[in-house]
């Protein structure tokens, strides 16, 4: 209980921070919202009036002031751009965003395992090499660079799926899973390289364990051994290390779906910090470092769940 | 009798060695082994570390990392040649026929799982068809029978434990148990009982006899401690270099060896145990003692978050006098808060409550929170793998406390390392070696001579030769108390050995649950202990080492 | 050895988790193989007449987000693109630059030129039904002049001084002081009095209905059945699709999925002729390197002619525009017509030496150091900046780029005049006034801070004159004062180039920044 | 049984690796010392020409040489990468120390700064820099240090905590080591089993890091060359003129990969933190 409600104080916490240097920023960048909306042939009384009307006059601390009460009963404000409640806005995209980064993170499991069981099967020999040779290639391009070459072999040339098109998940929610896997493969393809890394050592030094040596002793197969041991053990460092993946991968959709053109909720941060859009861009970065300081929170849970040590102390 | 029985197992010719492929090379480590093992016999395989041992009894079950290859020889056992079976044959045998436990008893448990669900796995992984009431109801009784068994008085909660919740020789019983439940024939014992304290290492000695006894069972002992296996096996391999020098009985072994290993091997554990003269202490009441501590308490703070914190208190209300020029005896069980109290003298964390004077003077008083200052001690750690940086090179550490105390000319302190070196005996091209290229001894030497090196006026030593091999342990003791006679340092000698504490220290502070509970010269407390948990210590230790105490009572 | 059977074994040992991830993986292949699907095809209903296909949908490619839908505060060029197929004014442009009557069927103008008359077209009906009125005509001009609330949304019109119905289908515009060149602000869109809030019920008369806006994905835009010109639209449904940007656009127009996108480059263009049509056309757009009139080194005029002998235009063009640009020497582009003045071309030509001697005379012959501001977000003034750079460079004038957001430009350059130098499109409605009136040094779209009391007086001039032909002699004198005193780099007025897939026909390329999609159909 | 490997991995990586990272090192001094063309200079009749023997890998859609901005690129990028991991860990490395050797309400603190810094999208963070102080080499080198300095901090802090309690740790702090050179003298070596690996990882993200930047228009300021920067503007003359990003492309998986193997091969060689004994 005490650990779960330091984890709250610790959540709360973060995302306090995260809204005064988002605050912060906006405080500093040089930008004008209203004239960014009416563009450079506005008049200035054209932009006066709109800054009057978005209540843009009044001090920026109040506004974040007023902006922290009403974000404290779940209200995040409206957005000056689109005149839209925020909340409506990132309800729009936030399936996109969840959707690609799911996919992504399944499918770096999906692969990174049993790439990593195959790596670590025999350590240093021909395949081990040649698989972290391979997964390290695809680190070592840039996510949109592959996202490029996905849309060009995949999508233009093989014509496997079409370029660009966007099916909202209430229209068509298999179509619209489906045009998730492109892009969720170029962010994937990179992470695999980590995630494989990562659980390919958690397993070789699981494997040295004395533990290991035990089970065996007690007549148990390899691959009793290897499922029952050694992958349930290798998994509690490697729980950690797919919290931050999960993380990344959410920073990397951000890239990846201006390529593949998907309107998630990183195209409209981008559009709310170029438009100077303060309850938008904030709204957005709350909801983001909520989501990713919840993962790490349930990365902690799980942790503990699997771990009997952190559980009965 | 027993030699009269079967042989279970028969090595033959058996060499093994390791490929290193960063190096190319394959290098021996195991020459020719020949040794047979009959039904119901213990017996016993002693060395140094790198000798061998455990590595036979790896390749009898089968347990081999990769780069090891059998380059000769054959296991027979029960008539089978071991080597030649697949690997499926050879695992069925594990756990069935052949058990085996392990040194460490923590590290032997995967950490996730409950020693029933470990015990269970020996019992599914061999499920045999032929038998019908195999279902998951009788293996549990099966299991907390077996716990029983061994000594469990309370079965079912061992049965639901996960590994941290219980103790080491907790632990180490149920491994015992786990490796009997199929009733095998063979049980490789490697280092079983190493890592754990003196009463409960005379527990799972005595354990590991009965069993023996009562199963009919064919025990292959591996131990680095010459008394021990003495005690309980009936006949004793001696390995040095990769390759059994001496397969006696244990009297003959002590008696008449026939290698100057062995000999060599039998001279070092006994000249820990021949009394010295030891150092004439004044301890009349007029003569201030060297370290004077009182009342002291003191404890950790668990800071949860923020400042709210739980007090936990380790130590309480200590009184403990060290003279100058002595070596006193500090025992008891782990967690007593032993290591508590060397920290506190030490100056690494301050007591909550009580005084620390040296030689009269008032250092520290931790009820007024006084500024304290720290006594001039010296520390030397019982891990000598642990306790050297090992970026640094020797010479480099042995400078450091020189050159942070800016205490003389660059040239000078060369000098004074140089000399430091020779008095603890070690070349002084080792000044320029990095830990990891020397052995335990010597880095328990370097350990030693870089708390000599400002000349402290205590030296704490933890445990300082209980990770060492057996001929290793009796130089390093030699050298403390060379140190001691020579120097005059005083020492507070932390061990569980009692027959160490016995031969070297003047006196002896027993202490349980953060208090001494009973202070005294060596002979009074052995002899006459005044608490229980004294005379327990001193019981354990007797009946641990009973023969090995003759011999030296006779000598 | 032994470990070599760990993996395999396991898949043989059913274990549960080994199992989900397979299955998985096969999930993976399956759906990225079939998964994605053409979400529709086009469903059309043939009414064939000359070739024409009736119905139908077209995806336009955009790269801004649109961000007001009410027709009246709408600013940004991108808005216009849309909005123009949803409302209509009482005149509206033609892609050949004319304005022709529109909800009106005819219009007068007095002799004095204070006065316009406008008969009102009968039959139109808004998009919720409503017949238009005069009624709504004199609302529609009234809120956007500013005479309801004060403040003119449309500052173009603020100089109106009444609006009034004065006969059957008559509406009366009368202005403060005599202005001829009010025609063109007539498109001002007339919207229904009834409609509260136009901007999120964008209701007009255009050729097509305001259906749905998914914010970051799509506007989607319906036919109107009850559109007053006959037979038009022909289209039943536009998606202008927005994309994340130039590069992103492009790999969809490879793969297909955009029927038509406008403001393409010349290269780009190339690279997809095979499926697409390339049309192209004058855009009316003024890309120049401003040059801060108010800062040193650009506030000596040797400086500013330098460097308008420095830049090869041509070499420019190519590179950019693959040479589908017209260069330009002031700050209009010939695509305004009459009112330019053609004489002032070839006046500036590239001459690098001349610039090194020009700049030894202002006192640096060693060049100088200087910046260029350019907005990140427009790819083609970045090209331009690093091709000028480049031209820059070799005359001894070392210009670092820096690239800031949009925002950050409309801040520091446009409002604050903080930079050396910038490159920008000036884009013009409709009116030569437009163009010019920013040199005023009064002017609030003054940025580069442009000062001379000949233009200014000049200027004034111009707005009270009532002959057509003294004021385009007027205008050219104010052409021919940019050009005299260097007041920028004027580069050139890039051609629209238009991608259109083949089937699609009908496309009309607009000197403005508009999207007509009223005539666009399918072949047969 | 038959060895497969005649040479030891060790060996084999550092090869491998010291081939990649000495091409890109050679490059960056080819570029010290001679440039085949002007990285800048803009020629119309060169405009995509393919690799010939005049420019070896071709030109862009500027007709600038693509060789020479690629040595251009290598040594913007490894400048920046190579700062940009000094500042990250100057600033972890300080943070994490005083977090993990204090321990307590300091650490508390410092870790729910980090944990913030590490909650923000890391693109996102550097995004608000760029846009508050301009882009610019120096500032993305800022903005990156700031964005990885607290996984820095992390691998310090967890560093300082497992060693701080390590007996030689106690044993220096006995023989009287104050603090500041208990930990940048006694412990920091001993970090680095930790810190190489994560160095490696860094120089690669901070690599690619500033070529997702620069796709987002806020890396390196054009005209100047980074490797991420040719990506960005190669990207839509793919199938036109491939060579304009497979050349940059190469360079950075040279990079990367060289940076790996090295790394790869000093950790087996030196059996640090890894399975083999």
């Amino acid at each position: 209980m005490g650990y779960i409600a330091k984890k709250i104080i610790q959540l709360i916490l973060t995302l306090m921070l995260v809204s005064i240097i988002t605050f912060a920023a906006f405080w500093v960048v040089p930008g004008d919202p209203a004239r960014i909306i009416l563009g450079p042939n506005a008049t200035a009384e054209q932009v006066d009036s709109l800054s009057e009307e978005l209540g843009l006059d009044r001090p920026i601390s109040e506004r974040y002031l007023q902006w922290l009460g009403s974000a404290l009963t779940l209200n995040l404000g409206q957005s000056l751009s689109f005149k839209t409640p925020v909340n409506e806005l990132i309800a729009q995209k936030l399936p996109v965003t969840i959707a690609l980064s799911v996919i992504s993170l399944m499918l770096t499991m999906a692969v990174s395992f049993p790439l990593a069981m195959i790596a670590a099967r025999r350590p240093g020999k021909l395949t081990d090499h040649v698989v972290s040779v391979v997964t390290h290639s695809f680190f070592a391009v840039p996510p949109f660079v592959l996202s490029i070459f996905l849309t060009l072999i995949f999508g233009i040339g093989l014509k496997w799926f079409q370029v660009g098109v966007f099916i909202p998940h209430d229209r068509d929610f298999w179509g619209f899973i489906g045009c998730m896997i492109m892009p969720s493969i170029a962010i994937a393809l990179p992470k695999i390289a980590m995630a494989l890394k990562f659980i390919r050592s958690s397993i070789l030094s699981e494997k040295e364990k004395d533990y290991v040596r035990t089970a065996k002793s007690h007549g148990l197969s390899d691959a009793d051994v290897m499922r029952k041991h050694i992958l349930p053990n290798a998994l509690v460092p490697v729980i950690t290390v797919f919290a931050i993946i999960s993380a990344d991968i959410l920073g990397g959709s951000l890239i990846v779906e201006q390529v593949f053109g998907l309107p998630g909720i990183g195209r409209l941060l981008l559009q709310g910090i170029s438009s100077r859009d303060f309850p938008l861009t904030e709204g957005i970065i709350i909801y983001l470092a909520g989501m990713i300081a919840i993962v790490y929170f349930v990365a902690d849970i799980l942790h503990s769940l699997i771990d009997p040590r952190i559980r009965l102390k | 009798m027993t030699y009269l029985s079967e042989p279970v197992l028969v090595v033959e010719n058996l060499s093994l060695s390791f490929f290193d492929v960063n190096q190319n090379t394959s290098h021996p480590v195991l020459s020719k082994l020949n040794f047979d093992l009959r039904k119901g016999e213990v017996l016993g395989i002693v060395g140094d570390s790198g000798s061998g041992k455990t590595l036979t009894a790896l390749t009898i079950a089968g347990l081999l990392p990769e780069t090891a290859e059998v380059t000769s020889g054959r296991i027979m056992f029960e008539g089978k040649d071991l080597l030649k079976l697949n690997a499926q044959d050879r695992r069925k045998l594990l756990g069935d026929k052949i058990g085996m436990i392990f040194q460490e008893p923590l590290s032997s448990f995967n950490p996730l799982m409950t020693i029933g669900s470990h015990l269970n796995e020996v019992l599914t992984s061999h499920s045999k068809p032929q038998v019908p009431s195999d279902n998951a109801d009788n293996r549990k009784s099966k299991i907390i029978d077996m716990l029983a068994h061994v000594g469990f008085t309370n079965p079912l909660r061992i049965y639901n434990a996960f590994p941290h919740q219980i103790s080491g020789g907790q632990r180490q019983r149920a491994l015992i148990a786990g490796t009997l439940l199929l009733k095998p024939t063979l049980l490789i014992a490697d280092e079983p009982t190493t890592a754990l304290d003196t009463v409960t290492q005379a527990q799972i000695v005595d354990q590991l006899k009965r069993i023996s006894r009562s199963f009919n069972l064919s025990v292959l002992f591996i131990s680095h401690d010459l008394m021990l296996v003495e005690r309980i096996c009936d006949r004793v391999a001696v390995m040095h270099n990769r390759r059994i020098v001496e397969l006696e009985t244990p009297k003959d072994i002590l008696h008449t060896p026939t290698h100057p290993h062995t000999a060599k091997l039998i001279r070092s554990a006994r000249s820990v145990r021949t009394p010295k003269d030891k150092q004439r202490i004044d301890y009349s009441d007029e003569h201030t003692p060297l370290i004077r501590v009182r009342n002291l308490s003191a404890g950790y703070n668990d800071s949860i978050f923020f400042g709210s914190a739980h007090h936990h208190e380790v130590l309480r209300d200590v009184n403990i006098d060290i003279y100058s020029g002595e070596i006193l005896g500090l025992i008891g069980s782990s967690g007593c808060g032993k290591t508590t109290l060397t920290r506190v003298l030490t100056g690494l964390i301050p007591g909550t409550a009580g005084t620390i004077s040296e030689n009269g003077r008032l250092l520290s008083d931790f009820s007024n929170k006084k500024k304290s200052k720290r006594i001039s001690v010296g520390l030397v750690f019982q891990d000598p793998y642990n306790s050297l940086n090992p970026t640094k090179t020797i010479g480099w550490l042995l400078e450091e406390p020189l050159r942070i105390h800016n205490i003389c000319s660059r040239n000078e302190r060369k000098k004074r390392v140089l000399q430091m070196l020779s008095d603890v005996g070690l070349a002084s091209k080792y000044q320029n070696y990095l830990p990891h290229q020397l052995s335990g001894g010597q880095r328990q030497r370097v350990a030693l001579a870089v708390s000599l090196m400002l000349s402290p006026s205590l030296i704490i030593a933890d445990e300082p030769v209980s990770a060492l091999d057996s001929s290793v342990q009796a130089q390093i003791l030699e050298l403390l108390y060379k140190i001691n006679r020579e120097k005059g340092v005083t020492f507070l000698f932390i061990s569980h050995n009692l027959s160490v504490i016995r031969s070297i220290c003047n006196r002896v502070a027993i202490m349980d649950d953060g208090k001494i509970i009973e202070t005294g010269f060596i002979d009074d407390v052995f002899d006459k202990p005044r608490t229980l948990l004294a005379s327990n210590l001193v019981k354990a230790e007797t009946n641990y080492h009973p023969r090995s105490m003759r011999t030296i009572d006779s000598q | 050895m032994q470990t070599d059977t760990v993996f395999f074994e396991s898949f043989s040992r059913k274990s549960t988790a080994i199992r989900f991830i397979v299955a998985m993986m096969i999930f993976f292949v399956l759906t990225s193989i079939f998964g994605c699907r053409n979400p529709a095809e086009s469903s059309a209903e043939v009414s064939s007449k000359d070739g024409i296909r009736s119905g139908g949908e077209v995806i336009v490619g955009i790269t801004q987000e649109p961000s007001l839908f009410d027709p009246h505060t709408v600013v940004a060029a991108g808005d216009e693109e849309i909005l123009f197929n949803i409302f209509e004014g009482l005149v509206k442009c033609t892609s050949d630059g004319q304005f022709v009557p529109a909800l009106a069927t005819d219009y007068t103008i007095s002799e004095d030129a204070t006065t316009y008359i406008f008969n009102i077209r009968t039959g139109v009906k808004f998009h919720n039904g409503d017949t238009l009125t005069p009624e709504d005509v004199v609302f529609s001009l009234k809120r956007a002049s500013g005479l309801l609330t004060g403040t003119a949304l449309k500052p173009d019109l603020a100089g109106i001084k009444d609006v009034r119905i004065s006969g059957e289908n008559e509406v009366t515009v009368e202005f403060i002081s005599p202005d001829a060149e009010m025609i063109p602000f007539f498109t001002t869109a007339i919207i229904p009095e009834s409609v509260s809030d136009i901007g999120s019920t964008p209701i007009g008369t255009g050729p097509f209905v305001f259906l749905e806006y998914r914010v970051g994905e799509s506007v989607v835009l319906g036919k109107n059945n009850a559109y007053w010109q006959e037979g038009l639209p022909y289209l039943d449904k536009v998606t202008f699709k927005i994309t994340a940007g130039m590069d992103a656009a492009f790999l969809e127009l490879q793969s297909g999925s955009i029927d038509i996108f406008p403001y393409l480059t010349a290269d780009k263009a190339e690279q997809i002729k095979d499926r697409y049509q390339i049309l192209s056309g004058n855009t009316n757009m003024v890309q120049v390197l401003a040059l801060n009139n108010a800062a040193e080194p650009f506030n000596n005029p040797l400086v500013r002619q330098a460097v308008n002998y420095a830049i090869d235009r041509q070499d420019l063009s190519n590179l950019i525009m693959e040479g589908q640009s017209t260069l330009l020497t002031t700050g209009m582009s010939p695509a305004m017509g009459d009112y330019y003045d053609a004489t002032v071309d070839g006046t500036i030509t590239y001459n690098p030496d001349k610039a090194k001697a020009l700049l030894e005379e202002a006192g640096y012959p060693d060049g100088f150091r200087s910046t260029i501001k350019v907005p990140s977000n427009y790819q083609i003034h970045v090209d331009t900046a690093i091709v000028l750079a480049d031209q820059l460079a070799r005359v001894g004038i070392m210009v670092d780029i820096v690239s800031v957001d949009w925002a950050t430009w409309l801040s520091d350059v446009y409002q604050g005049r903080n930079y050396d130098s910038t490159v920008i499109a000036l884009t013009s409605e409709y009116t030569p006034r437009d163009v010019l009136s920013r040199y005023v040094s009064t002017s609030e779209g003054n940025f580069i801070n442009y000062f001379n009391s000949d233009f200014d007086s000049i200027y004034s001039q111009i707005q009270s004159e009532i002959s057509l032909d003294e004021r385009i002699a007027l205008y050219k004198q104010l052409q021919q004062l940019l050009v005299s005193d260097y007041a920028s780099v004027y580069l050139q007025d890039p051609k629209n180039i238009v991608a259109v897939k083949n089937e699609i026909k009908g496309y009309l390329v607009y000197p403005i920044y508009v999207q007509d999609m009223s005539t666009v159909y399918f072949a047969e | 049984m038959i060895r497969i490997t005649p040479v030891p991995a060790y060996k084999l990586y550092l090869t491998i690796g010291g081939i990649f990272s000495s091409l890109i090192l050679m490059a960056i001094l080819l570029s010290f010392i001679y440039m085949p063309y002007d990285t800048q200079a803009t020629v119309y009749a060169a405009k995509f020409a393919p690799p010939s023997t005049e420019h070896i890998f071709g030109c862009d859609h500027f007709g600038r040489d693509v060789f020479s901005r690629t040595l251009e690129g290598a040594r913007l990028t490894v400048f920046v990468s190579v700062f940009g991991v000094i500042i990250a860990m100057t600033l972890g490395g300080i943070f994490g120390s005083v977090a993990g050797y204090f321990g307590g309400w300091i650490d508390n603190i410092v870790m729910i700064l980090s944990d913030s810094v590490m909650a923000f999208p890391g693109i996102l963070l550097a995004l608000v820099f760029v846009a508050v102080y301009g882009a610019g080499v120096y500032n993305i080198i800022w903005a990156l240090g700031l964005v990885f300095f607290p996984s820095y901090a992390r691998v310090f802090r967890t560093g300082i905590r497992q060693l701080k309690d390590r007996e030689f740790i106690l044993q220096a702090s006995i023989i009287g080591v104050k603090p500041i050179r208990l930990v940048l003298i006694h412990i920091f070596p001993n970090l680095l089993p930790q810190l190489i690996p994560s160095i490696v990882i860094g120089l690669a993200n901070m690599a690619l890091s500033e070529a997702g930047m620069s796709y987002l228009g806020l890396g390196i300021q054009p005209p100047y060359a980074s490797w991420g920067k040719m990506l960005k503007d190669a990207q839509s003359h793919v199938i036109e003129a491939p060579w304009t990003i497979i050349f940059p492309s190469l360079a950075l998986l040279f990079y990367i990969l060289g940076l790996y193997f090295v790394s790869e091969g000093i950790s087996i060689r030196f059996g640090l933190g890894r399975h083999s004994k």
